[in-house]
């Protein structure tokens, strides 16, 4: 990979990680209505596999997508501002952090519903394949909505017809207050691939190289009509489920040794050890990334509500 | 085609400027679907259907028979039994440019997808800000009286009128399926298009040329002038019939059939109801919160002092659909209970 | 307990014989579902407790906590994201002789066992001549007014009232919901239970001694004469607060909080009727099919004559719940809209 | 196996054979409505089953479930009345051939939904561990069943749960009208197994013993608190998928060669090779059976519908 595109990533890594923090703090502030999740300590999975599409490619998220719709090119102030509910959000504040679209960048979607994107984005591989495009739509799933049976139905018939479709499971081992191990009884999520006859990969999830290239790996036998492929990413989320929640299911030493894992320090570290990055370089890149925040929240902060009178639009 | 089965009939199609005079054939309602689906796929290849079981046998139902070979495997896809996934995979290949038309075999098995249809194919274009259209058609066939028992013979277009975002027709006769159906398929919206197993081989008129049937406008099957009775899919038959006995008795009956439930052309209930000042509403389904109970109240709330007589309801019992004829018969509305009606909102 | 949280009331309660004069405590809506869990637990041996995240953190929202803890994880257990497993379990063990009470985090996800809770729960009774009891709740919560945007704020109890065998209950205090949770947990019907985490913590007078409420049976929540406003759920508080509106300018208005959909408590609405001769119903659901459009049209059917205005409905608009709160508002029922139609009732 | 056993076992495929061919007969005389879906040609796996199992063991059966239901202890005549939908039925008539009930023999529903079942079986395992019995529930299902949703959702919760139920596939290798290998992109549907961790077997549904063997085995490993087997027995359906199916997606080769295989064919040459059985007495079991079929159906012809005043008891 090239030393720019490695810039690309960490810088987006960067913003995704100050998105989520300032959500945070708006949060906090009373700003922001309804339930917020966050994916610090994900990022090396939005960015990695997000940045391993082409821009016409597509995506399905979750409720907790921020990070795959910035790493898929959406623009930071409307997305904080649909987070807002304003009109000048991405959906005009209809969605909120739970249902972000942006058509143009391929952001089909994050779906509030767990498991309820896993038939959707199936079905845009069926479109794809239908207009025999060369394009890929990922799937992005946590490990609890593998629990689905939404997750099975899609991945028999993914499978079934060879659609261009990446299902990638970001494994943060729980599912809201419950640990995966609770509710399986496989070590790998991986390893379900077998019910579908699709090779299933274990990714380093904190690792964004890794994730990238498993991606692309990935897309390429899709593009190639292949099929689909299901990615297993094994990372974890620093804040709790929601914010506000009290994380009863693990231990403070746990949090503490994920976030040693790091997926930011360690690929920025990886960039200093091989010379690319100084730690200078570095500190700026992070200032920029506040600043666009800034930015973001200066706009949204200062956009309206919707108008009361646009209710019935769009049904 | 017989010459005796060819006509010339006044019609009003969505496609043509004004009434015409066009030429008509007989079909069964079966033959009318299929017509609609082969002239769509033959029209537009972004047009596609996808189901259980649709392709070397056509469907269970035949609906579909021919197609396959015609268009390939591709264009008629045959699915597992996965009725959540073909909600989905209908609902994702119509947000990039595809028209897909999902065939759900029985109208009980919607509910294995009822979260895709209620909580993604209903409300992805109003979450996205209608950055997304979904133009997708989601038939099934619903009914009971045929003895499949309880798990084959729902009715439960109510949930769909009470779900935000889907389009939902319910047609009676093969001019009404062909039309509707034509027109589903070019919806931009999502429609679920419900039809009728009973009513598959039943024979009426299709016109020769292209007609697209309107969504939101009723039909009136029959004029009359004392008791208008609204009726839908496989009852209107029975309205009809009930029409003809209620006229021995010197009532005359107006039938309407809605065709589609959303949208709903309350207008041209609301002035049948004006001329005949009473209603009775026959649909199969469950009485209980049934769309008769939306109709009603919708009356009451517009025809307050129209209405001379409470607005009475024909619906099928709060059962699941027995089994045995003898229960089943007890448990569907008829022409028996609708006489009735008719003759109690007339005071007669 | 503090003392001023205790009193004396007369209340009616199905265990006793009459009303009787008990101690109340006041509590909130969420502490009394988890007595009443707790009670229960305590009570029969065959009840446990299945659901998402119920375990050590006691529910997304707190209505199970401590009861991992008390009754250990054979009698609470935690489930994987499967709905359609959840509510399949539940119908399985009820079966064999437990009593599961299985909790759906949101009422949108009972879309995704809607075959389950359809096509089995409701049905296996009536398939089996009355062979098989299935004494299970299905316990949810429903509503928006908090921000959870388009797929978390549903309110679809008109589906199951549209559905044969089961019954279903959506109390609007703390007493109703202690009182009917017990009621429903000793059912030998299935029942599915709605909630409303917008009451979660209001507080209301429970009876410090057991209290079963039966179903079927409405509570006038306030007395009136010039028009009867029927309300369900969190929109009992709705409709209080327009009364004391409608007050000032002298309409009297009597709150009719039905409890329970199936069986749903017609006298009771058709007694007040015929003293105030004018109705409001109220609900947070979308008003097209409604339950609103059921007891609408059971009035006309019932009440007709003792009308003296149609009947008005205030629900929810056909949209999606959208997030931003000036959008919400605008979907929600409220105080204006409801005082809005008691007036047009009223004629004034 | 003691011989005494193996005679019951060859006597009820035998009754299960002249109830199916019985049905077709009334069937085509238009004495039956609806759907009717025969396992001619299955007796194998229902009889080898259900005959594993010990009398207030549960089980859950399909659209197809007539073997299962006889070979569970169903009587005939109330069995076949239901099929024709009298008053004397299993049911009184409400549930048909797709929908029958046998609680006191723990035939806890032939559920017409496909898939359906598949819950309620869990379900009914969590019931049993609940209480702390030693049963063991069977669920049958089809192979196009384990397409569904439901299949994973119960399968996944009945392996997390250890709880005592056998998941057994009836591998017809066909679903309605579609090939499974249309709808599916592995070979062994025993191998799903794997996506919960937990045994699966793959055993030849025409041979009974191999069936009963398997059963017991996995009821052993249930009971002992071992949690779910999955059990996939490959069979054949002789008949079209209903009374009426003009069977577009076979060959009459292929038919035929399934026929050569007869399950009870096999099982009574066996006990005639070893000289446990006569040809003649087998004559005579054929006969018997012939026998209890015509009381059946004379039973069942001689009742009368449901009175259609009883049509609102029991919702
Ligand atoms: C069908 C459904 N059930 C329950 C919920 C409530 N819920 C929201 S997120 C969540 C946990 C999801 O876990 P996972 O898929 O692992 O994603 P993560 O939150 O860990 O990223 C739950 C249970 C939901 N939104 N949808
Ligand atoms: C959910 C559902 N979808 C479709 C059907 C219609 N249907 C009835 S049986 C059947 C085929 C089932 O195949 P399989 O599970 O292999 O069982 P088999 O008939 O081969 O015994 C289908 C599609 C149904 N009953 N239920
Ligand atoms: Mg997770
Ligand atoms: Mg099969």
């Amino acid at each position: 990979m090239k030393t720019p595109m490695k810039f690309e990533m960490l810088q987006t890594m960067l913003i995704v990680r100050a998105f989520e923090n300032r959500v945070k703090k708006l949060y906090m502030e009373g700003v922001i209505r309804g339930t917020v999740h966050l994916s610090t300590g994900m990022e090396g999975v939005s960015v990695g596999a997000c940045m391993a599409l082409r821009p016409d490619d597509y995506i399905t998220s979750t409720h907790r997508g921020h990070g795959h719709c910035i790493a898929k090119g959406v623009a930071l102030k409307p997305m904080l501002a649909e987070v807002l509910g304003r009109a000048t959000g991405l959906c005009g504040g209809r969605g909120g952090t739970m249902h972000l679209f942006d058509v143009p960048r391929g952001v089909m979607g994050t779906i509030g519903v767990v498991g309820g994107g896993i038939p959707v984005a199936t079905g845009i591989g069926v479109g794809i394949q239908q207009l025999g495009q060369s394009r890929v739509v990922l799937c992005f799933m946590g490990d609890g909505a593998t629990n689905q049976g939404a997750f099975h139905e899609a991945l028999n018939l993914g499978s079934t017809w060879k659609l261009p479709v990446l299902y990638l499971i970001e494994n943060n081992l729980v599912g809201d207050t419950t640990p995966l191990k609770e509710v399986v009884n496989i070590e790998d999520l991986a390893d379900r691939a077998g019910a579908y006859g699709i090779p299933g990969v274990v990714v380093d999830g904190n690792d964004v190289l890794a994730v990238h290239r498993a991606v692309e790996e990935a897309a390429s036998r899709a593009r190639g009509g292949e099929g689909p492929t299901l990615l297993e990413c094994k990372t974890y989320r620093w804040e709790g489920h929601h914010l506000g929640d009290p994380c009863v299911y693990r231990t403070r030493e746990e949090v503490d040794e994920w976030r040693r894992r790091c997926p930011i320090k360690r690929f920025a570290q990886a960039l200093i050890d091989d010379q690319s990055l100084t730690s200078e370089a570095l500190g700026a890149l992070e200032k920029e990334a506040e600043a666009r925040l800034d930015e973001a929240e200066e706009y949204a902060l200062g956009s309206p509500e919707p108008s009361p009178d646009t209710v019935l639009e769009y049904v | 085609m017989p010459s005796e089965a060819r006509n010339l009939r006044r019609i009003r199609c969505l496609n043509m400027s004004s009434e015409g005079n066009v030429t008509m054939k007989t079909v069964t309602y079966l033959e009318a679907m299929r017509e609609a689906m082969d002239e769509e796929l033959a029209r537009d290849e972004t047009v596609f259907l996808l189901g259980e079981d649709i392709g070397p046998q056509g469907g269970v139902f035949g609906s579909t028979r021919g197609l396959l070979e015609k268009y390939g495997p591709r264009r008629v896809r045959q699915t597992p039994i996965s009725e959540c996934a073909i909600i989905g995979a209908a609902c994702g290949a119509s947000l990039v440019g595809t028209r897909p038309v999902a065939e759900i075999m029985y109208f009980d098995f919607v509910a294995i997808g009822m979260d895709q249809i209620f909580s993604q194919v209903g409300k992805l274009r109003y979450m996205s800000n209608g950055q997304m259209t979904l133009p997708l058609v989601i038939r099934t066939q619903c009914g009971g009286g045929r003895g499949k028992g309880p798990q084959h013979s729902s009715s439960t277009e109510a949930w769909f009128v009470h779900s935000p975002g889907i389009k939902v027709a319910m047609p009676s006769t093969p001019g009404d399926v062909k039309g509707l159906l034509k027109t589903a398929i070019r919806d931009d919206a999502p429609v679920l298009f419900i039809e009728n197993s009973f009513l598959y081989n039943t024979k009426g008129e299709v016109s020769e040329e292209e007609c697209l049937i309107p969504f939101g406008q009723a039909d009136v099957k029959r004029e009359g002038t004392d008791v208008t009775i609204v009726a839908t899919s496989a009852m209107v038959q029975l309205a009809l019939v009930a029409a003809e006995s209620l006229k021995e008795l010197d009532i005359s009956a107006e039938v309407i059939d809605p065709r589609t439930l959303v949208p709903l052309d309350m207008d041209t209930i609301l002035r049948s109801v004006a001329k005949t000042n009473r209603a009775v509403i026959v649909h199969e389904a469950f009485t209980r919160c049934g769309v008769g109970a939306e109709i009603a109240a919708r009356l009451m709330e517009e025809a307050y002092d129209d209405l001379d007589a409470p607005v009475a309801r024909v619906g099928g019992l709060e059962v699941p659909m027995p089994f045995a004829q003898s229960l089943e018969e007890q448990v569907m509305p008829s022409v028996t209970k609708i006489v009735k009606q008719a003759r109690a909102v007339c005071y007669r």
